[in-house]
């Protein structure tokens, strides 16, 4: 997967900053990423991950810096329009509705339509059958699927929004620490699909503070710390504890190596 | 030249008949070259009336203009206001012995327990023997009196024949053909001002006894004005609110003027308007009618 | 996934199943309806022979629902949308009195009062959605603010321009005017006529109408809030921007990340709000032919009343227009019903009040049945 | 630890220093200060020679705010505890219709008809709140059943026992009974009296009072409102109770996982807005002598802008009483303010609306800088 | 550590039934915690962990069973009963009011007292002063005591939290997934935190999905599937892999196995 270089990069963050009144969250922040490939973004609790993954979906405007879309610059207003350029986001706090149903939420923000006559109407049988199918095909049994999203555990939850994200073909899948409080198996599927999906071409920039979960689906790792970058590391280049190191922000965790037996 | 008066009232912001009390003091205060403010409790709280009374008072105004919506609130700021020099008519509601016991120079207006009364052995003498009130202001206790003096004129009990109707139009006019639907055999109908007579006007169009049931109203507005005169409405007992506030202000200036001062209290109403000489009424009404 | 697919068929043991029938009634409209059916059993035994269930009854009741159901499906969808308006009230106010002052006082033609003020009334609700929006004030405050400021126009205005503030004589300037028709008249009215002659309706037996029937016309109110009522529940339930507003009310941040555009919604449905308001106070005008400085006091108590006796909640993202629809009704019935029933009338805001917390509690059950929430 | 020990003294160069004046200032009462200061600025300007500022004036508008500081007080600490209560214009009307009609119509005693009162209004506070913790209702759905409920019976109950909706003698009754004198007294009688004489305030000049001082003495309104503010912010500052009522506010499942007892909290809230209603009804009562069905109408909502023009977050979990005082007597000193200032009546309400506006938008400002609030 | 198990366990949870409505959350689960060691609660999602340390905190009550406190029947009322009891709990949502400073958040429900004559007052002084030592030990620079809790970041928070639960003497520690949100630095942290409490014989109950974790600091580990536990392992009877599949619900994952690297 080295070879992902050559390619031209589909999404090019240069120099980003961002700042909220006085808080500098980012201080330019250059990440490059490629079609197909896993790039994980690391880094210390507030280190601006979230921040930085929110200017490339078009929640925050960067205060300042480029992105070059499809080697084009882009500016999202609002994250419709990363959605509709092929930036699917799975956000950290979960981005569905406990009151909705899934299929309601599956489809919310990208609703399939029919038309009747000259107007356009809410396609809901269309909505429940692809609901269904792709629930199914991520291993969740759905009472129906108008069931609440409520009624769903925290890790079902996250499986529909990455289902949502994919099924949506986008070309990059954001997910920001979508594994922190899943379980073994829940785990597994997560970075199962990660897999999969980087296998269609998809890019993914996948958000965690699990060394393991990183070094297990990742190509490419940048480091963050403290609204700075700390550099890119291919896989392979960088052992697991070097990164954990630049992980906790380039401090090292001597005294607990022992107890802890390693990586964290 | 240049007395300040205040008037104050007890009535909410949206009581409509108030209008032509505001206009009566814009008319007298320029006839006679003098400021006169009015005032009034937003949501008709008795209460901050009693408030604005003593402001009024600290505001130091050559002369106070105001209801007596409730003797015992008001009793206290009033002659506080008249013992600090402050001349004080009362109008509109209380009494002339009210009047006298809180030290006002005299009292014009309208007693409302008395033109209900009068109202009543009006409709009684016509054949009325049962009756609706339709109360549009039940949080006001001024304005129920009426229809206790309505119901004791005409001898009966007022029992459940008084009508919480909100301000609502459309929920007067239907609880209206409700009650009336419910209880057919009520033969009178007192509305106690425009905000409860125009709909009540148009629940009687609608049911079809425009005309036939006996109907009287207080006060004056311009449906009320069109009913008299094509017969839906009896009579509408006109208490002038005009003489209410213009008098006032004209007998204060020139008391303070000249020293002149009647020597009686003045009654503006119970007069009842029938459809006879309508002209000037129709031309003025909820203006200086 | 191969190895994900084996939990696929694998049912909860720890969640007892529903039953079919207990899932088909369960929707967030369930409340509403229980509480019509009982509300018209309690009046159809106690006051059957009040004159309630004639169609002059019927008419009367209707009419007041139907004024309810108006105002009820703004609220509905702007309380889904996760905001609320308690400028309702003084917005019909205002709204009303601005047609008469540019009708009758200005002589406006009285199309283009109405369009104007439809006009004004659609910008204040966007700037009341708009500083919601802008500051991130909760909408109770800054409704709250507006309830004030319209009102205080409301009363204002007409004092400094007329020196009323009831201003009549709209009826007798909107005659023949094509637009103030669409809020002031009758539909099938030749229908009622004949349904009269031929007995099928009661007439009138005395005064000036003797022999027309009791019920001459369907009123253009009760027209609207059907058009509203149907509207909205299919805006809601069957559009895409439906889909917008349950997002906004659910999780305002979730919805926009995932796409949703939320202050547009959110502003819109304020929009709307103001919308319903002004045509309730446009149906009002034309109706009784004058507009007064204190209509529509409370009503945004009674709008948001209704939405919630009809099962959403009232932090957003969650109930059915159909459901505000039969608020309303119930909100109606229960009204005009214990005048017919001779009920002292000053009780009403205790059943009111009484019925208002039944009906929530009842909701409650419901939606956490359906929502599965804790 | 001492892996950790050394990131002890880092400071994060990614957030800029504030001075150390600006730190001092940022209060939630700030707003409510900035405030005031501006309204008197204002007043002393445009209205300094109308009399407001004159010891009669003076007593006018502390009296009006000191009757919104009461139920300012007891409104702010239930929304500090995240609730909050539309029934408090009810209950005013309430009580005081409670009180009349013990004391005048069934002629108990004056301190019965009161003690009895209170118990009741407490129970009612109760009721509240109960049903709002059992339910996990919104305060605003249950209080507006109350607020109906309540005004329903103010003007039921003299209706069917009087047959007015207004009952008066009750300062006959209460004469020489020594609670209340409580409620309806007046305090440092002597010392105004002797200010009086020596010139030192102005005198009646004509009446049964001449030579008496204008102002005889502080109403026991006044001091009821000082007691309760400084209860008030005491307890919500200085005790373990009150950093349970802002922890109920602030988030009700923490602070139940953290061992404080919400439901307790927030009933014993309820409880206590509804004894700051009674207070105020009972002064009124006193004072005035008569009950009427109309009393309190809006003041709910009253004592919420008093509140939220204070600093209070609607939300719960931030606030202070003395901003709450703050921001009943600017409301207080407005209301008055506008009369002394002779501007026409009915923009009054534009104005509390444009205050109001401005004020929680600067408030906002000013919390987000204290909590750090996204 | 295996000594453990000839003490008294300080609290028993027997046969714990937990019913929310037509929910089983739990059907009978008996667990021991013994002074001194780390017990590790693992499970995957809705296995109804949350649930069983919240009726040992007192947050619910059990619908059927028993829990013996210190060798007596315990029932506690609500979760102060089992604060005083000495059972501190580090909630999984966390337990921090945001808009309150951090000293009143640390003394919630603690607030120390001051007697002014015959009143009680909170003690403000002392509690600042005790914040402000307890932060600094724990490696958190406050700006003042009464900063706000919504300045810190989301692993000062759970820092915050830990170190009120520690503070407050507790007999035993409950901490449900302290570490999901957590960057590495905050997780070594809060697992060296965890060392240290049960060096001071304090039994920390320790709630993780994350395998290595509670190998690094857990002496008995007990899984829970479904509303049952699948039984208590020692530390050393037991393999990662093992551990694993218990967690993940007895389900294998095979098919991962290879591109992931062994234990997730
Ligand atoms: N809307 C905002 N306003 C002010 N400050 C913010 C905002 N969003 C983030 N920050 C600050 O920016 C910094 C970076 O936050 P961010 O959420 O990006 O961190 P992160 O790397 O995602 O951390 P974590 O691993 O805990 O999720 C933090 O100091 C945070 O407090
Ligand atoms: N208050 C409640 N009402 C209804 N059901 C509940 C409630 N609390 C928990 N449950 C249900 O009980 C089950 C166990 O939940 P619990 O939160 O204990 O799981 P957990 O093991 O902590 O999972 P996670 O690892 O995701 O935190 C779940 O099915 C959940 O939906
Ligand atoms: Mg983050
Ligand atoms: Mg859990």
């Amino acid at each position: 997967m080295n070879t992902r270089s050559i390619h031209e990069p589909i999404i090019r963050m240069i120099n980003i900053e961002k700042h909220f009144g006085s808080v500098i969250a980012l201080a330019g922040v250059s990440v490059d990423v490629y079609p197909g490939e896993c790039h994980c973004l690391l880094g210390d609790n507030g280190a601006g991950k979230s921040t930085f993954i929110k200017t490339m979906s078009g929640v925050h405007k960067p205060t300042a810096g480029e992105i070059i879309f499809e080697g084009k610059p882009m500016h999202f207003d609002d994250p419709r329009d990363a959605i509709s350029a092929g930036i699917a986001t799975v956000h950290q706090h979960l981005a569905m509705i406990p009151l909705m149903s899934v299929s309601r939420n599956f489809f919310m923000g990208n609703e399939p339509l029919k038309k009747i006559g000259p107007l356009k109407f809410f396609d809901h049988d269309l909505a429940n059958q692809v609901t269904m199918e792709e629930m199914r095909r991520m291993g969740i049994n759905l009472r129906g699927p108008d069931q609440a999203v409520g009624t769903l555990s925290g890790g079902e939850r996250q499986t529909v929004a990455i289902a949502r994200a994919v099924h949506f073909g986008a070309k990059v899948l954001i997910l920001d620490e979508p594994t922190s409080a899943l379980g073994v198996r829940q785990t597994a599927n997560v970075l199962a699909t990660i897999d999969k999906v980087r296998k269609q071409d998809i890019a993914v920039v996948f958000i965690t503070h699990n060394v393991r979960h990183a070094l297990a689906v990742g190509d490419r790792f940048t480091v963050l710390n403290r609204g700075q970058t700390l550099g890119t590391a291919q896989r392979g280049q960088i052992t697991p504890e070097e990164l954990q190191d630049m992980m906790a922000g380039g401090q090292e965790l001597v005294a607990l190596e022992d107890s802890l037996g390693g990586t964290i | 030249e240049g007395e300040r008066y205040v008037l104050v009232s007890h009535a909410p912001d949206s009581d409509s008949w108030w209008n032509t009390i505001k206009n009566g003091i814009a008319l007298a205060g320029e006839q006679m070259g003098v400021e006169v403010e009015y005032r009034n409790p937003p949501t008709g709280d008795i209460a901050d009336m009693a408030r604005i009374v003593e402001q009024a008072a600290a505001s130091a105004p050559n002369g106070i203009i105001t209801t007596l919506a409730d003797y015992d609130v008001l009793k206290g700021p009033i002659m506080d206001a008249v013992a600090s020099g402050v001349d004080v008519i009362i109008m509109n509601t209380g009494t002339p012995e009210q009047a006298r016991e809180v030290g006002a120079l005299m009292y014009v207006g309208q007693p409302e327990y008395d033109a209900g009364l009068a109202a009543g052995m009006r409709a009684k003498d016509d054949g009325v023997t049962s009756f609706l009130c339709v109360n549009h202001a039940i949080q006001q206790p001024t304005v129920g009196e009426r229809c206790q003096g309505f119901a004791d004129g005409l001898g009966v009990e007022l029992g459940e024949s008084m009508l919480d109707s909100g301000t609502d139009p459309a929920e007067i006019k239907n609880r209206v053909m409700a009650y009336l639907n419910a209880n057919p055999d009520t033969d009178g109908i007192l509305t106690l001002g425009p905000v409860s007579a125009d709909p009540t006007i148009l629940a009687l169009e609608e049911n079809g006894m425009a005309g036939d049931i006996y109907f009287g109203t207080f006060d004056l507005g311009d449906e009320i004005v069109k009913g008299i005169k094509s017969g839906v409405i009896q009579w509408g007992i006109d208490q002038q609110p005009f003489l209410q506030a213009y008098l006032p202000v004209v007998i204060m200036t020139n008391y303070h003027r000249y020293g002149v001062l009647p020597g009686n209290n003045i009654n503006s109403g119970p007069g009842f308007v029938t459809a006879d000489a309508l002209e000037m009424v129709e031309k003025f009404a909820g203006e200086y009618r | 996934m191969s190895q994900t697919a084996q939990s696929q068929t694998v049912s909860d043991e720890r969640v007892k199943e529903m039953s079919a029938l207990r899932r088909a009634l369960i929707r967030p409209e369930l409340g509403g309806l229980v509480g019509t059916v009982a509300v018209f059993t309690f009046f159809l035994l106690f006051a059957f022979d009040s004159g309630m269930f004639s169609s002059q009854g019927v008419m009367n009741w209707s009419t007041v629902s139907a004024q309810f159901m108006i105002i009820a499906v703004g609220a509905c969808l702007l309380m889904i949308a996760g905001e609320f308006d308690l400028s309702v009230g003084s917005m019909i106010g205002f709204s009303g009195m601005m047609i008469a002052i540019l009708s009758v006082t200005l002589g406006w033609p009285v199309w283009l009062a109405i369009i104007v003020t439809f006009a004004m009334c659609i910008v204040i609700g966007a700037l009341n959605g708009y500083i919601v929006i802008r500051t991130g004030l909760p909408s109770f405050i800054v409704t709250l603010a507006f309830l004030f400021i319209l009102r205080g126009f409301t009363i204002y205005l007409p004092q400094t321009i007329e020196r009323k503030t009831i201003i009549s004589g709209v009826r007798d300037v909107a005659e023949g005017d094509w637009l103030a028709a669409l809020f002031g008249g009758k539909i099938l009215t030749g229908f009622f006529t004949w349904m009269g002659q031929a007995g099928l309706i009661e007439t009138f037996e005395r005064g000036t109408r003797e022999g027309q029937p009791v019920v001459d016309g369907i009123p253009m109110l009760i027209v609207w809030a059907i058009i509203l009522v149907i509207f909205g529940h299919i805006l809601l339930t069957r559009t895409r921007f439906g889909n917008w507003i349950f997002a906004s009310g659910g999780d305002a941040e979730a919805a926009r990340n995932s796409g949703v555009p939320v202050s547009r919604v959110k502003i819109l449905m304020f929009m709307f709000t103001a919308f319903c308001a002004c045509v309730f106070a446009t149906c009002q005008v034309m109706e009784f032919g004058s507009a007064g400085a204190d209509r529509g006091l409370l009503k945004e108590f009674e709008a948001i009343i209704a939405v919630v006796i009809g099962g959403a909640l009232l932090t957003g993202g969650y109930g059915s227009v159909i459901g505000a629809a039969l608020g309303a009704l119930i909100f109606g019935v229960v009204q005009q019903g214990l005048f017919f029933a001779g009920v002292e009338s000053s009780l009403f805001r205790v059943f009111l009040g009484i019925i208002l917390l039944f009906a929530v509690i009842l909701n409650t059950y419901i939606r956490r049945l359906i929502t599965g929430e804790r």
